[in-house]
């Protein structure tokens, strides 16, 4: 099928952007969204982890649950596959860079349990899209993650600062702020 | 430990949705309407507790290492099985949850549990434990379910209410279930608190 | 316990093991109820948009890029119509998917919205019963209607089809989908490549049990 | 028109007392002098009780480099040197001096004649200036002979004589540049002199035309001194804002100091007593203060002796009014609200403003509706508004690196402010604990080379 | 079945896989961590929600491991046993040290010290001190804005609107210093805390001569020097017109307080000796009574101070009066005990 | 002197320009553009506009007497200023329960959730406006017809939904039409000349700057003159000024860069963060209103910058003196 990538991109990044439109990835978008600086450590973990979930589930699903017909297995063997490699990495990352590995690695374990990444890695399958485009599609949804993550760290940060009502105070406000984003993102309907 | 109060804590003390904020994404994505929280509710207590059972029966038996993994493989493996027991007998539910029936796996309430209870307590008990967080997170998702069907299409359980013309359709939309989660989290929490 | 490498494997193994032959077992155990109740909604959608038929076949074309499928029901030997599933991207919200059922001389016998993601409330009618949609051509045969460069058209558009009220885009999108399924009702049934589609017939699968191009599940709401 | 770059506020000038010549306030019956009536140490006291001294004669001398001699504006007895309340009320060092008429010490010239002709070379200059107990009248009483004796490795370009008096109310340098401008050029051309440029501006707001008019005809008669004319707005008298509207050059923030520009200001008033100082001897031992307020029956400007209770002052203005709510020491934006109007007239005092009571009580203070006045009216380019909740919140490190040192305290932000918050009472106090720490850090890390 | 085949086959060589792999990768690339690290993640729930503010559960375990204060650490999924657990693990908890209570040293209240002016500005001692002496003429005590009160984290401290002076609970005090800190004007001082909460201090932070303090506060220390004559123990110091009770060395003995002529030293907990003080018996025996229990910590109450609570009965609580009236002769004994036991009280409490 | 001395740190002189005056001249500002609406459309206008304004009132009276503790700030305005605009983003035919409920969700949901005014991080009257449209489309977009001289081209369809729809050319409208108001639309945006009106009121009354709108609305135009260059600027040069100033005049352009954008609250604190604030409102805008579904994207795109504000806030910092 072709798609241009540019749609790809706008898709994923604003007009189905994966928390507000697609609900994927809520709990850390809620838990890791204190503060910018944690939030965009925890977007660029997002997006390496979800580009290499594409790297591997799309030659998984092509040349090894089609040809086999178990496409049932994708949810297993995808999981498993995730779950490995993001332990791997962190493992790795430890060892190799510890600075990077504090920047990033810490927001690893948090990825796995993350159903943004599997949620992708099933999306992409079902949009039939080829390899490239799987690894943008993934790529893109995790920018649109981070893009999300961080307005709504940035918008944290001062509702923290203005001492809210205190019985909103902490996720309730958060997911409140996050309907009203969720409601301008809605303007970007159709523009691609 | 009280059984019963292992079960119960899931409901309020421990509610999965307003208290763990846990499992937010099935919460929001699939609360258009009562019957299809309360389906989705149904799907992950089902697998809640086959997966807290089985890991509590196997806990002792896996190396720390790939604890992540062998977890995951049993909870995928109960997702799975449930995924293609609703396909074949109630097709339609299984269509209106998409996506989000496989993402059960990455429910971080099954794997929490698992890991905060099961992994630590008996067969039975994490049974019960699965049972009461079920129960909390079928109740949860049933409700807001419901308050968002009344406010976004004027029914409940698809029968109409009658003032269907009125009702802000923003409510069975995305923002709507940010609205309607925020807002009943902090009912919840002046109603547990009292 | 610890983690040495013989007893992370052998763990690893066995549950996967376990894992594996359950899962596959309950699939062997589910795997014709789900074809059934597939089939059956297939059925079901066919049998809304054509006359009584007895056994169909199945054909897969690419109008304008995307995939196009068409049914022809049969009365024993006999054509009882054509029910052609087809799509756009041209929606509100992006894909809408209709099934849209002819005679065998090309007459629209009725349209099935399989799936849309349209606004509730303004997109959404064009599902519903007796819309203006619909009304507009159904019991027609589409030549006959006010073609704009050879295609269906909305009002605004010069044609007439009638739009719903303030989701000109929706009809729009439902239009185009509807030009497609002619077209490729065209291509099969007269045997004539539609005269701007970019790829011809692609392969012909004449078993029911094959399955009809899956329902996504990227709909959300 | 020149100006400073960013911010400020165009508070209403009321300039009641500008028309009003300066008078001499007849000599107050007892004089309490703080020891401490500049930045820096206290002077340390040269008399003990009983002590006869005459007017002019030092009575405590500079403590350190960093601090100024005090002499006795009459004289008299010595009757106490202890702690006296000052205008807060708060505990301060004081000799305190009964007046027997007004005898002055030896070698001060008290005529009126003008003496331009000054032959002393700038370490004798800034040795008199020294000697004379002089220091910054504008505000901030910085001893003079310190900022004057440029350190090693830095340079001077130029002069900038402070005229502006941007307060509002305040007429004392007005006054001042009026009746005695022949002699404050003179002090121009010494203090040029001393720091070593030879290029000196007058800064004076275009609310002052008369002054614009008077000096500009003197300073012609001279080199190298200009009239500088400057739009109207608050708070130019600031020196860095002075020294950017003049030069156009900014002063970095701290610790950078005007010097590292190459810019020395004095304060019109600090350059008449450099004046008299130099030429005549004169230590400064009197100054001019206005005494003014909307409800005063006579506003007024008085030459005053150190150490004179400012309810003298009052009374000379025709006593307290009925419905007076606030007595401030200074101007309306930056003096100090006093409790105690017994206190003395200090070096720094250049004005007494009374305000009635309604004037005088803050208007109720609602939440900050983000308008972001106060960050388009600070004149050092901070953010207010965050300063001040910062501080409520504690958050030193932010406040650092907001840059909360930089502020000069003028009040333009909380006099803006349409929420009516205490802006500056939050920010004075962030900047005074943030000044704390990193005074601390500096301690801290000093020892260890 | 072949399905079923192929099923088995891929999970399990996935499987394999995973585990060789990690393995290897665990091995190559091992890192040596703090061990107590891993104990600690798996104390916590493992559910890695980032509720904490940590990113996953081992951001929490190596925060909870490396800080020295863990008291603002939480993980909701855990709740307080899992945090206590930990803390326990960790022998975090705070060190136990001899009880202390927060005690406002000023008795200027809105009666005793009248009011001279009134203060306009924003409502917080911090910046009332740094501009003036306050609205009362005493330039020591206490400003009555409250910076204290909005210290506290445990809601100790309140301001009495009769009195304008701050009140600590000191059954909520923990000690924690944190209004003595808030002060300005230091009027709060951490001092031991006695059994029952009885305290006698000088309420009074004022250094003003005596005439000074008169004008502006009749319930201030004038620094006559009375109270030092009096005490047997040499507790009380007269320094810069200021009286000080040294809370080490007070007895509780009570002398002082009847001899101050304004009134300036404070007794809590206890009632004043009768005015013509006779109990001759009492400063021998408390010598005697030190010198037995002169190695515990709060030292035992002289036998002076149990008439007292005989005298008082209703100002201590039952079960000391009904020790009191059973066995006078014991009860010094049975307040050995108590005082002995008092000092683990508050650290449970917090 | 009559009672005590009073004694507060510097300074002791405030601004006469209190919140409550502030919010006044908005109002004020806002008034002959009520005017030219209620000429256009008719009573229903007044009727909208009264509605709306009093049931924000009430609910924020409401909320702050039952749900707040602390003072109640009725008195300053702020809600009628939020009710004003609030129905300016209306339809003139909108029934009078949709008018509440948006009154409800901006007041209740987007200003007092938050803590009240100042504190809420999106525009109250948008965050109304925006969900009714999502709410109950059909009827937030049937538009009236101005009672004179209706626009036939138009048929009941705003000009940007007409020209987006490709029924009419950017030219079909006259300058003249626009500036007055002469076209389908909501209460507020039909009339440019008076909305400038107040825009120089309130630069005048030194409410705002000048910044924000002028931005907003340069980079419009500089967009869609690029457009129209890009596509058929070259056969009809005409179009190089023509769709500028369309998509300046016509819809909320005027209202959302003037009134909204310009909000204190939800608007950055610096001029230079004005300005990248306003850039980002006139892109997103140009790119709904050009290749989004909504013929009109102001609301959206000042809702969607309204969420970088804090992230601008904390990254750009205003001039500071002496710091190159
Ligand atoms: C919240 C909202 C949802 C909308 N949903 C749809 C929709 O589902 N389908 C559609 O064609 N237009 C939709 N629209 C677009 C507008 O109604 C648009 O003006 C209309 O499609 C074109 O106008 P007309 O049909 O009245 O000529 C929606 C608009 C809004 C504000
Ligand atoms: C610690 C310190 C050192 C200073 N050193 C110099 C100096 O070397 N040269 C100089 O011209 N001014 C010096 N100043 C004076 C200041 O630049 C300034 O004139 C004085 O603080 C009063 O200014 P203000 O009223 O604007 O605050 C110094 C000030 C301080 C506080
Ligand atoms: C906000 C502010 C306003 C000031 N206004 C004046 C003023 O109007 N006139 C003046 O002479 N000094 C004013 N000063 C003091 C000057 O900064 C500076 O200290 C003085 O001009 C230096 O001269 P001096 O040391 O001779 O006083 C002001 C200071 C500040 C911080
Ligand atoms: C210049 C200016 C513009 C305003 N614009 C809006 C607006 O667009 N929407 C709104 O609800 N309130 C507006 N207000 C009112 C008020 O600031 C608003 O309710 C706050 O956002 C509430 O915190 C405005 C106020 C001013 C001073
Ligand atoms: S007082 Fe400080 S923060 Fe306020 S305007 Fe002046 S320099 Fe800026
Ligand atoms: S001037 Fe006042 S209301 Fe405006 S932003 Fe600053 S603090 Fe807030
Ligand atoms: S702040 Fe600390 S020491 Fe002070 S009263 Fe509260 S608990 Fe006690
Ligand atoms: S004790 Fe100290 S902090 Fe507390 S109110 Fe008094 S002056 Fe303020
Ligand atoms: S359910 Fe937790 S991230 Fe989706």
């Amino acid at each position: 099928m072709e798609i241009s990538y540019f749609a790809i991109i706008i898709g994923a990044i604003f007009v189905n952007n994966v928390v507000l439109a697609q609900f994927l990835g809520i709990c850390p978008f809620l838990g890791v969204s204190s503060k910018v600086e944690t939030s965009m450590g925890m977007g660029a973990a997002v997006t390496f982890v979800m580009a290499l979930t594409a790297l591997v589930a799309w030659p998984i699903q092509t040349y090894i649950l089609v040809p086999l017909h178990i496409e049932y297995m994708q949810t297993i063997v995808f999981i498993l596959v995730i779950a490995a490699l993001v332990q791997m990495v962190e493992i790795m990352l430890k060892k190799l860079s510890p600075s990077l590995y504090q920047a990033l690695g810490i927001f690893l374990p948090l990825i796995t349990t993350n159903c943004a990444v599997l949620g992708v890695a099933i999306l992409m399958i079902q949009k039939e899209f080829d390899l490239l485009q799987s690894v943008t599609y993934s790529v893109a949804t995790a920018l649109g993650f981070a893009l999300a993550l961080i307005l709504f760290a940035g918008i944290r940060e001062r509702l923290d600062f203005e001492d809210v009502p205190k019985a909103f105070k902490g996720i309730p406000i958060a997911l409140v702020t996050a309907g009203i984003l969720a409601m301008a993102f809605m303007g970007f309907s159709g523009l691609v | 430990m009280n059984k019963l109060k292992i079960a119960l804590s899931g409901i309020l003390k421990n509610n999965p949705t307003f208290v763990l904020v846990l499992g937010m994404c099935p919460t929001l994505g699939t609360t258009t309407s009562a019957e299809n929280g309360m389906g989705m509710g149904l799907a992950t207590t089902a697998v809640l507790i086959m997966s807290n059972l089985v890991i509590s029966l196997i806990k002792n038996l896996i190396p720390d290492k790939v604890r992540i993994p062998a977890f995951i493989v049993v909870i995928a493996s109960f997702v799975t099985i449930i995924q293609m027991l609703m396909q074949a007998f109630v097709p339609a539910l299984y269509a209106s949850l998409g996506v989000f029936i496989p993402l059960i796996v990455v429910n971080c309430i099954i794997l929490g549990r698992a890991e905060a209870f099961a992994s630590k307590n008996s067969p039975f008990d994490s049974m019960l434990d699965g049972v009461g967080i079920g129960i909390g997170f079928t109740l949860s998702l049933t409700v807001i379910g419901a308050v968002r069907e009344i406010l976004g299409s004027g029914a409940i359980f698809g029968i109409n209410l009658g003032f269907a013309d009125y009702t802000p359709l923003i409510f069975v939309l995305a923002p709507g279930a940010f609205l309607v989660l925020g807002y009943l989290m902090v009912l919840f929490n002046k109603l547990a608190k009292k | 316990m610890k983690s040495t490498l013989v007893n992370m494997t052998a763990v690893l193994f066995g549950i996967t093991l376990v894992a594996s032959a359950g899962v596959g077992v309950v699939n062997m155990i589910t795997e014709e109820p789900i074809a059934l109740a597939k089939e059956a909604a297939t059925k079901s959608a066919l049998t809304e948009v054509l006359p009584a038929f007895e056994s169909t076949e199945e054909q897969t074309l690419t109008i304008d890029e995307l995939p196009i499928t068409v049914y022809t029901a049969r009365n024993g030997g006999e054509v009882a119509g054509y029910a052609v599933q087809t799509m756009t991207k041209q929606g509100f919200n992006g894909v809408v998917r209709l099934m849209v059922g002819f005679t065998p001389d090309g007459e629209v016998v009725n349209v099935n919205v399989l799936e849309q993601s349209e606004t509730p409330g303004l997109g959404t009618k064009m599902a519903d019963e007796g819309n203006v949609l619909l009304g507009s051509i159904q019991g027609q045969k589409l030549e006959n209607k006010k073609l704009v460069g050879g295609k269906l058209a909305v009002t605004k558009d010069g044609g007439d089809v009638d739009a719903l009220t303030a989701a000109t885009i929706s009809s729009r999108a439902y239009v185009d989908a509807v030009n497609r399924a002619w077209m490729a009702y065209k291509s099969v049934a007269t045997g004539v490549e539609a005269t701007d589609t970019a790829s011809g017939a692609t392969h012909t699968v004449a078993t029911q049990t094959n399955e009809p191009a899956a329902q996504e599940g990227g709909q959300h709401e | 028109m020149k100006t400073f770059p960013i911010g400020g506020v165009h508070p209403s000038a009321n300039k009641l007392s500008c028309a009003k010549p300066i008078e001499v306030l007849p000599l107050p019956e007892a004089v309490n002098i703080p020891l401490a009536q500049h930045i820096g140490a206290p002077a340390v006291a040269k008399v003990a009780k009983g002590d006869k001294v005459l007017t002019g004669q030092l009575i405590a001398e500079a403590g350190s480099f960093m601090s100024a001699n005090i002499h006795s504006p009459i004289s008299g007895t010595v009757t106490a040197v202890d702690m006296v309340p000052n205008g807060q009320g708060l505990r301060q060092m004081m000799i305190t001096i009964k007046r027997e008429g007004d005898e002055w010490a030896e070698g001060i010239d008290r005529s009126d004649k003008l003496v331009r002709e000054c032959s002393l070379s700038a370490q004798e200059i800034i040795a008199r200036i020294k000697e004379a107990g002089i220091v910054g009248m504008g505000g901030a009483t910085f001893p003079t002979h310190v900022k004057l004796s440029i350190p090693a490795g830095k340079k001077a370009e130029c002069l900038i004589i402070n005229g502006v008096e941007c307060e509002p109310y305040l007429t004392s340098d007005h006054r001042m540049m009026l009746e005695h401008g022949e002699e404050m050029v003179v002090g121009v051309t010494i203090l040029m002199k001393a720091v070593g440029v030879g290029k000196a501006y007058i800064g004076i707001e275009n609310n002052k035309p008369d002054a614009i008019a008077h000096l500009s005809k003197i300073a012609a008669q001279y080199k190298g001194i200009e009239v500088v004319p400057l739009k109207v707005r608050y708070p130019q008298g600031g020196e860095k804002q002075l020294i950017a509207a003049v030069t156009g050059r900014q002063v970095p923030p701290p610790p950078a100091l005007p010097i590292d520009i190459g810019a020395v200001v004095c304060n019109a008033s600090t350059t008449f007593a450099v004046y008299q100082a130099v030429q005549k001897r004169m230590p400064l031992i009197q100054r001019v203060v206005t005494i003014t307020g909307k409800n005063l029956r006579e506003p007024r400007n008085l030459l005053t002796r150190m150490g004179t209770p400012v309810s003298a002052l009052i009374a000379a203005a025709g006593g307290l009014p009925e419905n007076a709510g606030k007595v401030i020491n200074g101007g309306p934006m930056m003096g100090r609200a006093m409790v105690n109007l017994d206190s003395p007239v200090t070096k720094g005092c250049s004005g007494i403003t009374v305000l009635s009571e309604r004037d005088a009580r803050r208007r109720e203070a609602s939440q900050c509706i983000k308008c972001a006045k106060c960050v388009s009216a600070c004149p050092m380019g901070l953010e207010p508004y965050f300063l001040s909740k910062m501080t409520q919140k504690k958050n030193w490190d932010e406040l650092e690196a907001r840059m909360i040192t930089s502020c000069i305290e003028c009040g333009c932000c909380q006099s803006t402010c349409p929420a009516y918050l205490p802006l500056l009472d939050w920010v004075r106090l962030g900047k005074q604990t943030v000044m704390g720490r990193i005074r601390a850090r500096a301690a801290a890390a000093a020892p260890k080379k | 079945m072949e399905v079923l085949l192929y099923t088995i086959l891929t999970l399990c060589v996935l499987g394999v896989l995973a585990a060789v792999i990690l393995y290897f990768v665990a091995q190559k690339f091992r890192v040596e961590e703090d061990p107590r690290i891993d104990e600690v993640e798996k104390m916590l729930p493992g559910a890695n929600c980032g509720g904490c503010g940590f990113a996953g559960c081992r951001g929490m375990a190596d925060a909870l491991v490396k800080r020295d204060d863990i008291s603002d650490l939480f993980c909701p999924v855990g709740g307080g046993d899992c945090m206590k657990a930990i803390a326990a693990y960790l022998g975090k908890a705070a060190a136990e040290k001899q009880p202390e209570v927060a005690t406002v040293r000023c008795g200027g209240t809105c009666e005793k010290r009248p009011r001279t002016n009134e203060y306009n500005g924003t409502k917080s001692c911090a910046v009332a001190a740094s501009l003036y002496v306050g609205e009362t003429g005493c330039a020591f005590g206490c400003l009555g804005f409250g910076d204290c009160v909005a210290a506290c984290a445990f809601d100790a401290i309140r301001m009495n609107p009769e009195t304008g002076l701050p009140e600590v609970d000191p059954d909520k005090c923990t000690a924690c210093g944190a209004c003595v800190k808030a002060c300005p004007k230091m009027v709060i001082e951490l001092r031991k805390k006695w059994p029952k909460n009885r305290a006698v201090y000088v309420s009074c932070v004022s250094k003003d001569k005596g005439a000074v303090v008169m004008k502006a506060c009749k319930a201030g220390c004038i620094g006559c020097g009375k109270c030092e004559k009096v005490c047997a123990f040499g507790a009380i110091t007269v320094e810069n017109n200021l009286a000080y009770i040294d809370p080490q060395k007070c007895k509780l003995c009570r002398k002082c307080v009847n001899e101050c002529p304004t009134g300036a030293i404070k007794l809590v907990g206890m009632d004043p000796l009768p005015k013509e003080p006779k109990a001759p018996a009492a400063p021998k025996a408390a010598p005697a009574a030190e010198k037995a229990v002169a190695k515990e910590a709060p030292k035992a109450a002289p036998a002076a101070e149990k008439a007292a609570a005989k005298e008082a009965p209703k100002a201590a609580p039952a079960a000391e009066k009904a020790a009191a009236k059973e066995a006078p002769k014991a009860a010094p004994a049975a307040e050995k005990a108590a005082a002995k036991e008092a000092p683990k009280e508050p650290s449970h409490e917090s | 002197m009559a009672n005590k001395l009073i004694v507060a740190p510097a300074p002791h002189v405030q601004t006469s320009q209190s919140t409550a005056c502030i919010m006044r001249d908005v109002v004020i500002a806002l008034m002959p553009a009520l005017v030219v609406s209620t000429i256009v459309f008719g009573v229903d206008v007044l009727r909208v506009t009264a509605i709306s304004v009093a049931a924000c009132v009430v609910f924020e009276f409401l909320i702050q007497k039952f749900f707040v503790n602390g003072p109640l700030t009725i008195s300053n305005w702020s809600a009628v200023v939020t009710g004003v605009l609030l129905a300016f983003n209306l339809p003139a035919s909108i029934p009078w329960w949709i008018v509440v409920i948006g009154a409800f969700v901006a007041i209740a949901i987007a200003k007092m959730t938050f803590g009240g005014l100042g504190k809420n991080p999106f525009n109250p009257a948008l965050v109304g406006r925006v969900f009714l449209l999502i709410a109950y489309p059909v009827q937030m977009t049937t538009w009236p017809m101005p009672v004179q001289g209706a626009f036939d081209a138009l048929s009941g369809a705003t000009p940007l939904a007409a020209v987006k729809h490709g029924a009419v050319g950017p030219d079909a409208l006259g300058v003249q039409d626009l500036l007055l108001g002469n076209m389908p639309g909501s209460l507020g945006e039909v009339a440019a000349l008076a909305l400038l009106l107040g825009f120089v009121y309130l630069l005048w009354r030194r409410v705002i700057t000048w910044h924000i709108p002028v931005t907003i609305l340069a980079t419009m135009a500089l967009f869609a003159f690029f457009v129209a260059l890009g596509t058929k600027g070259t056969e009809n040069p005409a179009l190089l000024w023509q769709l500028p100033l369309f998509h300046v005049l016509a819809g909320g352009a005027i209202l959302g860069s003037v009134f909204m954008a310009t909000d204190y609250s939800t608007s950055p604190m610096t001029v230079k963060g004005g300005v990248i604030f306003a850039v980002g409102i006139g892109v997103v805008t140009m790119l709904i209103r050009l290749w989004g579904a909504y013929p009109e994207g102001m609301s959206f795109a000042i809702l969607m910058m309204n969420a970088c504000v804090p992230l601008i806030n904390k990254y750009v910092k205003p001039k500071r003196f002496g710091v190159k």
